[in-house]
């Protein structure tokens, strides 16, 4: 078990042309996971992968021809909010927008679109998904986890890497790991996630790794006081940040004296979370 | 990327804002002409990126073209907080019956645009949101439907504004609501709105601050970005598609991933260190974009150090390895490095940066403490 | 019992003191419908019908002190998409608009925002509601109606009050009278409230009034076919129409060939509504 | 309200849809000239408000300056469907390749507006439908989004236009969706949206039809309303807000309410009268507007009997009735008049009718009878 992928997602790639979707399709296939269509509007009739995967001009081809029920999104920023907009239109119960600089406005529009769809969007600017040993949905590297117990969710990239390869270190294993992404404005949120966690029977243990900017993390300490039973370890980055400064990703940035790291991690602990002073101190935290 | 005051303005003006009459100078004379066209009494306004231009003796009333001429110069020639004020807006000045601040910008939390606004303007809103919440209106916006002529109306009755200005404040405020959506601001604010003794409504200062990710979309405004208000390392870095943020410590630190980048700053500070800067090179790490990054820390004369943290996740180990000494090659310096790397074939990594008398590391706790040592000039091999 | 409005009504009229809100608030009032409070953008505070109706700036404001289910506009047609979407927002579930001459960009935009909030409109252009004997919310003159069992729907407004008065002459009653307006974009049709018709207990059989323009009339020909077991008897305006102009109202054309009396009558007789040649007739095939 | 094909493509023009370059003359002369200055060969097209143009012979091609006149002079005498052509458009001539058809319009079913196209342009949208509906290729467009980009591909893709013209197309087909939106059309339609053999696309021919009940947004598009198009008793019942459109037979009507106004007609055509006119007078049924009905219905020759109906409703029968005798009062006629009278104190009314001398009815059969009967003389009272 995990949540949002497994071995019955069967996934589309948008933009699968392109230099980064070629590439981790193909490395997406390698791990296993169904990849059954590409799109790229042009390019409608073509075969990647050695002929193994079919082109479309559209989603909705791709839908009717191969019945995708996950998409995955590599194409630029200026043309992403069109693709998310695409993929909700097209019936697809789910996206993943790896892109990163998607104008914070069209993510405005496109999130309140996608709720009135009932459409899940996880990113954008975001590592994507990977259930082990079941399906890789983005561009986190298949062979630094193993299937296990522990859910991982996450705003950040390489620092969610750094997580499940300290876990894979200790032979911890993960159900799925979620890169929710490192924008202000995106779709699934830390609270979501943990409601999957909490009703997800193979997800023992959770891992949460939060930044600076926003509030999310606060709320997902509210919910982990109001719900949740299973236990988690966290990690805040951010602490040495300056304040008004974007911190790379867009999202991460104290404002106004809001966002700070030691409110966060405050939040957390007061919700009963044992959070890491450096990741590394992670799986020591954990059963 | 910040607008200035005066670009601020014109750009409200085009929908349908009332602003005073006004020209920008760059020398002392031509405020001087500026201000004998206006007339009687204008405002001298330094045009600078950051708050606290009042308090910093940046706006000054001048009562005649002459004296306009003489405050003109003396604001050409201040700093505002290290900033150099290169030009300075002549504005009518208006007789301020009452001072609105009327915003808008982004909640992320909602996440739809919020428009605020408060019967106290003239000072921050942030400071307002401190001392006295109850006195900010605020109306979310549907980002698909845009503001409301309700909505608009909401929040004049919430500031009490006297009701013969609802109209054209319906008007002010659905042409801030459209500034902000064809702009892609993040914020878009008048403060104050001023209602003058001849009961106009006028906006006396705007700020506008635009999504840096929508300039594609805005070439005329990117044109506007004025580069004097940032660090000219952290200009440098755009250039290369880095992110590159100047800090005060002595260890420099490049790192791929911008939470990975934070986490080791962190860590730094953990074991007793301290970060020169937040640098992110981005995904992979080529052998030009590191060269970039190396320059730019390189720039930094409190840099003892060089901390390395790649976590090479689909990149291999030993390629990351060969970029970063070609990029050693290209930037030819003595600064002492400390490099950890993680992922495929990263101990192969590890054993040619080795075997060219780097230092590696495994974990990130371990390259933290060496870069430390290094710093302190403890390090034993 | 009766559908949309009843004698738990609680209604609050929108451009209360214009000269038509403040005539039709009297109407209502007099008739017995509970009118809770007006809303006046710039007149709140003030009070209507010798201090008996107090005035709001604002919906939420009114909605607040007096908790109104239902909202009847009167506003101007360039003021009406705002009212519409003040009310909606302000948790409104049931509006009703009088108003004429509606910009049709807006209706499309205020009928797609009401969708996704599941607020139910009437109207607009439409003369509004009457459940006799219990509220009257908009125009339909009071006393031309008794209370008793024949459901009326009709996209004319005059011409509506033609048939309850023919009915009344006949001392039939009527459970519920709905106008739902002669606009091309509009809230509630007439499907919608054959359903409900269908539903009501006190509603044993249906009077339609439809006219020529749009197809709305052959969908509830369907809707009768398919599922209604209830007798109805209908009739359809404008079967001397010429084609390419507009009949007053905005909805009322012949366009393309599409929207002719004929087929909708041919439509309805199909599917066992008995079609009257003029409304007088009604009555008469009513049992 | 109708637009110009000269108006609808310049509106395009100004969403960056390319047209062809031209300018409208409204004498041969000007014609002339304008054919010297686009150069070699010349399009001649009369401006219009009707279908069927290019069949009537009011669209030419001119090979000269001098044929451009000649045959200017020619489309300016003509008449097209008894509207007199003012003006003419000189428009470069461009070669074509292939046409396409692009619109939007309003789909009242679904509620949102529609773009459709089809690769067999130039001919009437409604003619392919019937003919081969599976040519056209239509996408819903969420009103509160706008077209997407990606359904302009669709469309693209759909009407088979070769790939290296989909992001041109996406262009114009935005562009097209801008204009309905500005505007408030209810109709946008370029047809034909050719590719020239120099393989650029052009919008070559323009429609546009715009809300009347939007037209308090656009001045400056209400301005252009050319009046030729309507009978003049249409024109002169808008100016006191009544609906008029005038019919072929010789009962006239005057209703309150559209749906009775019609129910009227049909009911005097069942019983075998002719209505001479539809008139809604709207709500109420005060003396001024009765008096501009009623001699909007004589001005037409044909008329031979007067059929009021007028269900009183809220407004009481003998107001209505004492309305109608002010207004005959004021018009002074002869023409016989069946009036029908219905609501509260309707009896009051038709008593104050009758003793004036006027035939009333009580139920809108016998109205309708009588006036007929009073139309071919056999009336008996």
């Amino acid at each position: 078990m995990s949540i949002l992928v497994d071995k019955n997602t069967r996934l589309l790639v948008q933009g699968i042309t392109g230099n980064e979707g070629d590439f981790h399709t193909r490395q997406m296939v390698a791990y296993g996971t169904k990849v059954v269509a590409g799109v790229t509007p042009g390019k409608g009739g073509e075969w990647v992968l050695n002929g193994k995967i079919p082109v479309f001009d559209s989603i909705r081809l791709a839908v009717n021809a191969r019945g995708a029920n996950v998409s995955v999104i590599f194409v630029p920023a200026r043309f992403a909010a069109d693709a998310m907009f695409e993929s909700a239109d097209a019936g697809i119960p789910l996206i993943v927008c790896i892109t990163e600089g998607i104008p914070v406005q069209d993510m405005m529009r496109v999130r309140n679109y996608l709720d009135q769809k009932g459409v899940r969007l996880v990113g954008p600017n975001c590592p994507g998904l990977l259930t082990p040993g079941e399906a890789k949905v983005g561009i986190i590297p298949g062979d630094i986890a193993i299937p296990g117990n522990v859910g991982v969710v996450s705003r950040s990239g390489t620092l969610t890497y750094e997580i499940l390869y300290a876990l894979k270190q200790e032979n911890m294993g993960v159900s799925t790991c979620v890169g929710i992404g490192g924008d202000p404005v995106n779709g699934t949120n830390f609270v979501d996630c943990l409601e999957m966690f909490e009703e997800d029977p193979n997800t023992e243990q959770v891992v949460l790794i939060g930044e600076i900017g926003g509030s999310e993390e606060e709320k997902a300490a509210e919910f982990i006081a109001d719900r949740m039973t299973k236990p988690i370890a966290g990690f805040i980055a951010g602490q040495t940040a300056p304040p008004g400064k974007r911190m790379g990703h867009a999202g991460a940035i104290i404002e106004g004296g809001s966002g700070l790291a030691a409110d966060k991690i405050g939040a957390l602990e007061m919700a009963g979370v044992q959070v890491a002073q450096h990741p590394e101190e992670i799986p020591g935290m954990l059963k | 990327m910040k607008l200035h005051e005066y670009q601020s303005k014109r750009f409200f003006a085009k929908y349908g804002i009332p602003i005073p009459k006004g020209r920008v100078a760059a020398n002392a004379e031509e405020a001087k002409h500026i201000a004998q066209e206006l007339g009687d009494r204008v405002v001298i306004k330094a045009q600078v990126l950051v708050g606290g231009r009042g308090k910093a003796g940046g706006i000054r009333l001048a009562k005649s073209p002459e004296e306009a001429e003489e405050l003109a110069a003396q604001i050409l020639s201040m700093k505002i907080k290290e900033l150099p004020v290169r030009k300075v807006l002549i504005d009518e000045a208006a007789s301020i019956d009452k001072e609105i601040y009327l915003g808008i910008t982004n909640d992320r939390s909602a996440r739809k645009p919020v428009m605020m606004a408060s019967s106290a303007g003239g000072v921050e809103i942030e400071d307002v949101a401190r001392d006295a919440p109850e006195k900010i209106v605020k109306v979310y916006i549907d980002p698909l439907l845009g503001l409301r002529d309700y909505q608009a109306r909401d929040i004049a009755a919430g500031i009490d504004l006297p009701r013969d200005h609802w109209r054209i404040f319906g008007q002010i405020a659905n042409g801030l609501w459209q500034a902000y959506r064809e702009s892609d601001a993040t914020l878009a604010e008048i403060n104050p709105l001023v209602i003058t003794s001849e009961d106009q409504l006028l906006a006396v200062d705007g700020k506008m601050v635009l999504d840096d990710n929508a300039l594609f979309r805005h070439p005329d405004l990117a044109e506007m970005r004025d580069l004097d208000v940032e660090d000219p390392s952290e200009i440098e870095a755009r250039k290369y598609g880095l992110v590159f943020i100047k800090l005060d410590g002595d260890i420099g630190c490049m790192v791929n991933g911008a939470g990975l980048a934070m986490t080791t700053m962190d860590i730094i500070k953990l074991f007793g260190g301290s970060p020169a800067n937040f640098l992110d090179i981005g995904g992979g790490a080529s052998a030009e974009k590191v060269t970039a990054a190396l320059r730019i820390i390189l720039t930094d004369p409190n840099v003892k150090t060089v901390l390395f943290n790649i976590f090479g996740g689909i990149t291999r180990g030993d390629e990351v390895a060969r970029g970063i000494l070609a990029a050693m090659n290209e930037v030819q310096t003595r600064m002492p490095m400390v490099i950890r790397l993680v992922g495929t074939n990263a101990e192969e990594g590890r054993q040619i940066l080795s075997d060219a008398d780097m230092i590696t590391a495994e974990t990130l706790t371990d390259a933290a403490k060496k870069a430390i040592a290094v710093t302190k000039g403890d390090y034993v091999q």
